[in-house]
């Protein structure tokens, strides 16, 4: 069952990141970059069931630390320069 | 109790959950660095955006709040797949409406904004003074919301305090 | 079977051309300390997975557990990554300070610059 | 007793599941950037809420199964901020949503 | 006591004085601070080798414990030969800095610089001084990031270009000498370097240890600038503060060439790397490509920083020639070269500063006529260049002398007729700069020019006595280096 | 002075010079003092010589040594009759050319007289260097000494044609010494062990057939101040010097120092009985004809007299490459005794042209109408001079051409012999003419230059000077015993 689960989490952690490639915006990306970002912490949590290591809770809640960082930075960033192309097919 | 100790309790239960380590006085030591780094830094923030005591009240006051968000997290969810799944039937009605918003506190409207964005459906695009700017994917989502009973609760927990 | 077994290497060959191909082709600074990023991300991922111990498990201590990967990898990849991150954040004040002086991070606009520079200063 | 508890928590792992994999799509088929903002939100909310229950419900009460409900709290705590920040900078950097009705009407019909 | 720790303060006390350096405010205190350092650094390699002239091998062990686990240091006659030759240019620098970096660096990056260049310096001197392969890439490292920095402090903005492009370049290399130091790690299970070399003569199939090695002359060649990996090179030494290309010309490419001949002899073992892997049939066409390129692009420049620089990648072809010819003698005369080479450049650099500090301007034209002005810094640099050519009585002789005995005793003589060549070509290249500034009349109008203040010219003295007198009496630095070529080769040329 | 040692005279006689051109620099803000030091200075070195002389004759052979760079490449020097013969020719030339010097500069209005009267010294310096070279080394160090002193000496206009004429001097005498000589001596050692001069050779038994040969070329080439054609074109270049300076370089120093390396490699490193067998040997033999006849051909077409002057001068050199290269011992005494012969001919020929200069502004041949009757003495001179280039008795360059040619048909090389019968006749057809116009033809008025209309005779120094010369010319030949002594003695072992 969590490899079931682990699975699904995969499946959406790839869609998410054919959403980042696909863009159009630079927001969107940003959007499925967070997406992956959560997914992953919902991943490591599955599959540290999975291989009975527990453990992993403590990286999961790390790496959604990071990530949440990792998106404020970005967008900060975003905000103060904004690309020129932000807003259409780059 | 002052803002501060109850920011000291919350962090150093917070640290102990997560560390696991009880008894090694090297990690507890750095445990309690940690701890103290980051009321400092909690302060700092406080003195700027004066998040004063009674937000923590607020936060921990009315438990019926946090029951109703669910509901509501659980009701806007199912609409949203409804539009996922069934876009024939379920066509999105996108739209963007300013709201003026009952609360008045700032940590109420942090509340009130951030529970509009954790519902699926509806996002928080800007606050400013006492009104918010809305994104809606469903015309009813923005009637729910323009019909005020998020804001009304938040409101409560503002004035029951 | 041998290509899937070694699956790892693949994926660590794959990132890290990846990010030589970026490095080498985009004339835009930033996507040049992007590329050297993931190629460098490459090699961390090369030394971790030659930590893996066949049946061993995350070198995190627990109990009920005796089979763990090597942990020794990791260790240096920590300081790989502390020095990549160095690197990374030298090299984005470098960008910095370029844009600010030729106001572009465009490498060939950069060197057209300087090629001008060079013919104002050899005729005046 | 534990085949209940088995049994519960196989669910809400696979009802995460579903959802998640429903937000994946939602983020495909939505047309533009702030409807797939909702979907997202939807793989953020209920979907982070069933799997982490479901592996509450294996665990048990101990340690792990706490550090499970702090995860839960962070993401919905963080969740909704960068969701704000995310759009809030799309719109304020002039990214326009596609609208239904305008925001004139909108506004116009949201007064009466 | 101290005598025992003193292979790791040799790295210890630069690393330390770093950050300290930075801390103390007034300038002028801070630097007093780094040039004690760096003598002292320089006093302590001096002790070094003399407790291992003898042969004696000392070892230390990192916090107590025993490799592999620690990282361990080692001192033999080659590595504290090299220590010798970076803290002695580091000795000369330091107090040359003042004066050169008040024209050429903002007041307010003073400290910035002093700290980089002691965090260059450890960085080298603990690249030289480490047994461990994973510890020596940390600290090639430290020593680039902070060369980054060093460079980026030049005063055209295309120091920053410089800089950016050295960065990525030698981010590359070092990325690629990790790889192959992960790689033998996978292999050996190891990374002290001793144990890697007991253990892979067992390996000498595997093709993991050829991407290996393949890996780490690749990063290696990148780093030390062997042609057609050299792009970086001219633009970072020509646009980086004069007593930084001084430093790091003289030092940098230095430290890397020794990590490689680590690598090819001790780790790998010679019969690995030159009869099983046959690298020298790499090394020597890239080494006669880059001597005769890089003379050849020498004698079309107009700026002499440049010129220098192209210069220093034909020299480093000479090194590279030395190795490749797989003889005692080329070894001896490789590393001599090191030696030499390092006296020759950071005499030529400093008194190129010292130009640039009345001058204003390093390009060749600018300098008409200052022989007559600026005599005792022109005289340094005619040393220098005399040096860089090999005329007798300078340590270019010695070592194109010793370089020329090995091709001879392969009987590789078109290399011999090669190495005369680019001797010529050097004369070319350096005669221009020297009948520019003797021969010319400094052009109407031009700001009058005045001798270089003492404290620009007794360093680069000092290091151009040096010149001499490892040239004349040569019994030092060739018995050291004979005998380091001998223990380095481990007997397996003889 | 006649106390002192051989050893201690061949120290006095290198460091004369060099401190004479210290304190020519000291005494440089007054001029009196400056030439004062340089008559003294030469004339010190004159006596020293003339003590070291008997001790030579007597079959002494002092040497010492300076340094050792390496074991067995040292510096040092030895004296043997044919570096006798040399350094008193540049003695005893010196003080005379430090005369002349000082009429031919101030009279002139030269610029920058005191570094000319340096370089002079240095110049001066090396060659007694190269004339006591005890290994080809030290030979080769002091040949590049030399080429670098003259280059100021050269360019001493310092216009941009005087700098131009300064890189074709520089770029023609490096690049063969570097190119050819340089890898001829490193052969040499490879195959020696040594490069000291040894009567007999120390090639025999190391070398032989056609690799010998290539060894000889390279030396002949390689020692361009032989000028050898192709390698003569720096010597007409280095006619834009001023005419001391000519004098110097074409008749004493600098070519001298060629002619005397090639006879001294061919008696002292090959030895005549080794050289003899080497295929194809004659080739080189020819080669040296060749520029005998071409030279004098050339000769024959230039109006400029320092020009004409110029080409003499490459065919009478050849001469004495001819004379070492027919390999007889009769020739090699004819070519030692050209080398003091035509020192003291040609010397006088230059020191004429430039009187003719300073007196009256004239540079060409065509100018000179009628110009014996306003310059008697000048022109008696020149007269004596230009028979000894013809090799008329009783000028000294008969007893040369007498013994050449006796060794060429004892050699059977009767190529040599109908060269030297040939080039005697060009000789005369391109002196002779001179000779007849300027004491025969009426002068022509047109000629006359502006503000010398009523010239006399040069400055008084400058006809004392060139009187000596035109006296030793016709005194060698009267009493040739020194000379010959001491040329037979060359390449004979004690
Ligand atoms: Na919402
Ligand atoms: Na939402």
């Amino acid at each position: 069952m969590f490899a079931v689960t682990c699975l699904a989490i995969l499946v959406v952690m790839g869609i998410a990141l054919a959403r980042a490639f696909i863009g159009p915006t630079i927001y969107d990306r940003i959007l499925a970059v967070n997406m992956f970002g959560t997914k992953t912490v919902l991943f490591i949590a599955v599959y540290g069931f999975l291989t009975e290591r527990p453990e992993f809770m403590d990286i999961a809640l790390i790496y959604a630390l990071i990530n949440f960082v990792g998106v404020i930075v970005v967008l900060k960033f975003v905000e103060r320069y904004p690309p020129n192309s932000a807003h259409s097919d780059e | 109790m002052p803002y501060r100790y109850l920011l000291i309790i919350g962090l150093t239960l917070f640290w102990l959950l997560l560390s696991g380590y009880w008894t090694n006085p090297l990690i507890l030591t750095l445990g309690a660095a940690s701890v103290a780094l980051a009321t400092w830094m909690a302060m700092r923030i406080e003195k700027k955006y004066a998040f004063n005591e009674k937000g923590i009240a607020i936060l921990s006051k009315q438990h019926t709040f946090w029951p109703w968000l669910f509901v509501e997290i659980v009701k806007s969810n199912i609409s949203v797949l409804k539009c996922i799944w069934m876009p024939k039937t379920h066509p999105i009605s996108p739209l963007i409406r300013q709201l003026k918003m009952q609360p008045q506190t700032r940590i109420a409207r942090t509340l009130y904004a951030n529970s509009i964005t954790l519902t699926p459906g509806t996002v928080s695009i800007e606050v400013r003074n006492d009104e918010v700017l809305i994104y809606a994917l469903l015309e009813d989502a923005m009637k729910d919301l323009e019909d005020g009973e998020m804001g009304e609760r938040v409101y409560k927990l503002e004035v029951n305090n | 079977m041998m290509t899937l077994e070694l699956y790892n290497y693949w994926v660590v060959i794959f990132l890290m051309m990846a990010g030589f191909y970026m490095l080498i082709a985009s004339n835009h600074l930033i996507r040049k300390i992007i590329g050297l990023n993931i190629f460098q991300t490459s090699v961390f991922m090369l030394y971790i997975s030659l930590g893996k111990v066949a049946g061993g498990t995350a070198p995190i201590a627990a109990e009920g557990i005796d089979t763990y990967s090597n942990p020794l990898p990791h260790v240096l990849i920590l300081t790989a990554i502390v020095v990549g991150i160095s690197t990374t954040s030298l090299a984005l004040a470098l960008v910095i300070r370029i844009k600010e002086s030729y106001d572009t991070v465009n490498e060939d606009e950069i060197l057209e610059i300087d090629r001008i520079a060079d013919e104002e200063g050899s005729s005046a | 007793m534990n085949f209940i508890i088995d049994a519960l928590s196989w669910g809400c792992l696979l009802l995460g599941s579903f959802l998640g994999i429903s937000g994946a799509i939602g983020i495909f088929s939505f047309k533009e950037f702030y409807s797939r903002v909702q979907a997202a939100s939807v793989t953020d909310t209920l979907c982070v809420f069933f799997i982490m229950l479901g592996l509450i419900l294996q665990s048990g009460f101990n340690l792990v199964s706490v550090k499970l409900i702090i995860a839960v709290g962070l993401l919905w705590l963080t969740g909704p901020l960068a969701t704000h920040a995310l759009v809030r900078s799309a719109y304020l950097t002039g990214l326009k949503p596609k609208l239904s009705i305008t925001r004139k009407e909108s506004a116009k019909r949201g007064k009466s | 006591m101290i005598n025992e720790h003193l292979p790791a303060l040799q790295v210890v006390v630069p690393l330390l004085a770093a950050p300290i350096c930075f801390m103390i405010f007034n300038n002028r205190l801070s630097w007093l601070f780094a040039t004690l350092v760096s003598w002292l650094s320089f006093a302590m390699a001096i002790l070094l080798v003399m407790e291992v002239r003898d042969g004696t091998v000392l070892h230390y062990e990192f916090g107590g414990w025993a490799p592999p686990w620690g990282i361990e240091y080692k001192v033999d006659i080659l590595n504290s030969y090299v220590l010798l030759i970076v803290t002695a240019i580091a000795a000369a620098v330091f107090p040359y800095s003042w004066k050169s970096i008040q024209k050429e660096i903002p007041k307010s990056h003073h400290r910035i610089y002093l700290t980089a260049m002691l965090l260059c310096l450890a960085g080298l001197l603990g690249m030289t001084i480490t047994g461990d392969a994973f510890n020596l890439f940390v600290l090639l490292e430290i020593s680039s990031l902070s060369s980054y920095t060093l460079i980026s402090l030049g005063r055209d903005r295309r120091a920053l270009t410089a800089s950016f492009q050295y960065l990525i370049m030698g981010t590359i290399g070092a990325t690629f000498i990790l790889i192959g130091i992960g790689l033998l790690y996978a292999l050996t299970g190891t990374l002290n370097m001793a144990d890697l070399a007991s253990r892979i003569p067992a390996l000498e199939g595997s093709r993991t240890l050829q991407a290996a090695f393949a890996f780490l002359i690749l990063g290696f060649g990148l780093k030390l600038a062997m042609f057609p990996l050299h792009l970086w090179l001219p633009n970072a030494y020509a646009y980086a503060p004069s007593a930084v290309s001084a430093f790091i010309g003289a030092t940098a490419t230095k430290v890397a060439i020794y990590a490689l001949l680590r690598f090819l002899y001790t780790i790998f073992g010679s019969s690995f790397s030159f009869d099983y892997m046959q690298v020298q049939w790499l090394l020597m066409p890239l080494a006669i490509a880059s001597i005769l390129f890089a003379s050849m692009v020498a004698i079309f420049q107009d700026g002499i920083k440049r010129l220098l620089a192209y210069s220093s990648v034909a020299q480093i072809g000479y090194i590279l020639l030395g190795i490749s010819l797989v003889n005692v003698t080329g070894l001896t005369a490789s590393l001599l070269h090191m030696f030499n080479h390092a006296l020759m450049k950071g005499g030529l650099f400093l008194a190129l500063g010292a130009i640039a500090y009345r001058v204003g301007s390093t390009q060749v034209k600018s300098i008409a006529g200052i022989g007559q002005a600026m005599p005792y810094t022109m005289a340094a640099f005619v040393v220098g260049a005399l040096s860089l050519i090999g005329v007798p009585l300078t340590v270019g002789f010695i070592s194109k002398w010793y370089l020329i005995l090995a091709t001879l005793e392969k009987g590789y003589w078109p290399l011999t007729v090669l190495i005369i060549i680019s001797s010529l070509m050097a004369v070319v290249y350096t005669w221009r700069i020297i009948e520019t500034a003797y021969f010319q009349e400094r052009p109407a109008g031009a700001a009058p020019v005045t001798e270089a203040p003492m404290s620009l010219l007794i360093p680069t003295w000092i290091v151009i006595f040096a010149n001499l007198y490892f040239g004349i009496n040569s019994s030092l630095s060739t018995d050291l280096a004979s005998r380091a070529a001998i223990i380095l080769s481990g007997g397996s040329l003889l | 002075m006649m106390g002192l040692m051989p050893v201690d005279l061949i120290i006095l006689a290198l460091c004369i010079p060099l401190f004479t051109a210290v304190g020519i620099y000291l005494a440089g803000n007054s001029p009196n003092v400056r030439e004062g030091i340089t008559l003294g200075g030469s004339l010190l070195l004159f006596l020293t010589i003339v003590a070291l002389t008997p001790h030579i004759l007597d079959g002494e052979r002092p040497s010492f040594e300076l340094i050792e760079i390496l074991p067995g490449l040292k510096l040092s020097f030895t004296v043997e009759p044919l570096g006798m013969i040399f350094a008193l020719v540049a003695a005893t030339l010196w003080p005379i050319n430090s005369l002349y010097s000082i009429g031919y500069m101030r009279s002139n209005n030269e610029r920058k007289q005191t570094r000319f009267y340096i370089f002079f010294a240095i110049a001066l310096s090396s060659v007694m260097a190269i004339a006591f070279a005890g290994n080809l080394l030290t030979l080769f160090v002091f040949y590049e000494v030399l080429t670098l002193s003259t280059y100021p000496l050269v360019t001493h206009a310092g216009t941009e044609k005087a700098r131009n004429a300064g890189r074709v001097y520089l770029g023609i005498l490096i690049s063969t010494s570097i190119g050819l000589l340089l890898p001829a001596i490193i052969w040499v050692w490879y195959l020696a062990g040594t490069t000291d001069f040894t009567a007999g050779g120390i090639l025999t038994g190391h070398i032989s057939g056609p690799l010998l040969t290539v060894l000889a070329a390279l030396f002949i080439f390689g020692i361009g101040k032989a000028a050898v054609m192709p390698t003569h074109r720096w010597l007409p270049a280095a006619m834009v010097a001023p005419t001391p300076v000519s004098a110097l370089l074409h008749a004493v120093a600098v070519v001298k120092a060629g002619v005397f390396s090639v006879v001294k490699v061919v008696a002292y490193i090959f030895g005549l009985d080794l050289l003899i067998t080497a295929p194809g040997i004659e080739w080189l033999l020819y080669i040296a004809c060749f520029t005998v006849v071409a030279a004098s051909i050339i000769a024959l077409q230039q109006d400029n007299l320092k020009k004409r002057l110029a080409y003499s001068t490459i065919s009478q050199l050849s001469y004495v490459v001819m004379g070492a290269l027919i390999l007889a011992p009769l020739s090699l005494i004819g070519a030692s005794l050209h080398i003091a012969v035509h020192a003291f001919g040609k010397i006088t020929l230059f020191f004429a042209a430039g009187s003719i200069y300073t007196a009256s502004k004239k540079t060409n041949i065509s100018q000179l109408n009628g110009i014996g009757r306003r310059m008697p003495w000048t022109m008696a001179a020149f007269s004596i001079g230009a028979l000894s280039m013809i090799a008329l008795p009783p000028a000294a360059g008969f007893l040369s051409k007498w013994y050449l040619l006796l060794g060429a048909s004892q050699q059977q090389q009767y190529i040599a012999m109908a060269v030297i019968v040939m080039s005697t006749l060009l000789n005369a057809a391109y002196f002779v003419p001179i000779i007849y116009a300027a004491f025969l033809k009426p002068e022509d008025p047109d000629q006359l230059i502006e503000h010398k209309r009523d010239h006399k005779e040069a400055p008084l120094p400058m006809v004392i000077a060139l009187t000596i010369t035109a006296a030793a010319t016709l005194l060698i030949f009267i009493f040739p015993g020194l000379a010959l002594e001491l040329a037979q003695a060359v390449g004979v072992p004690v």
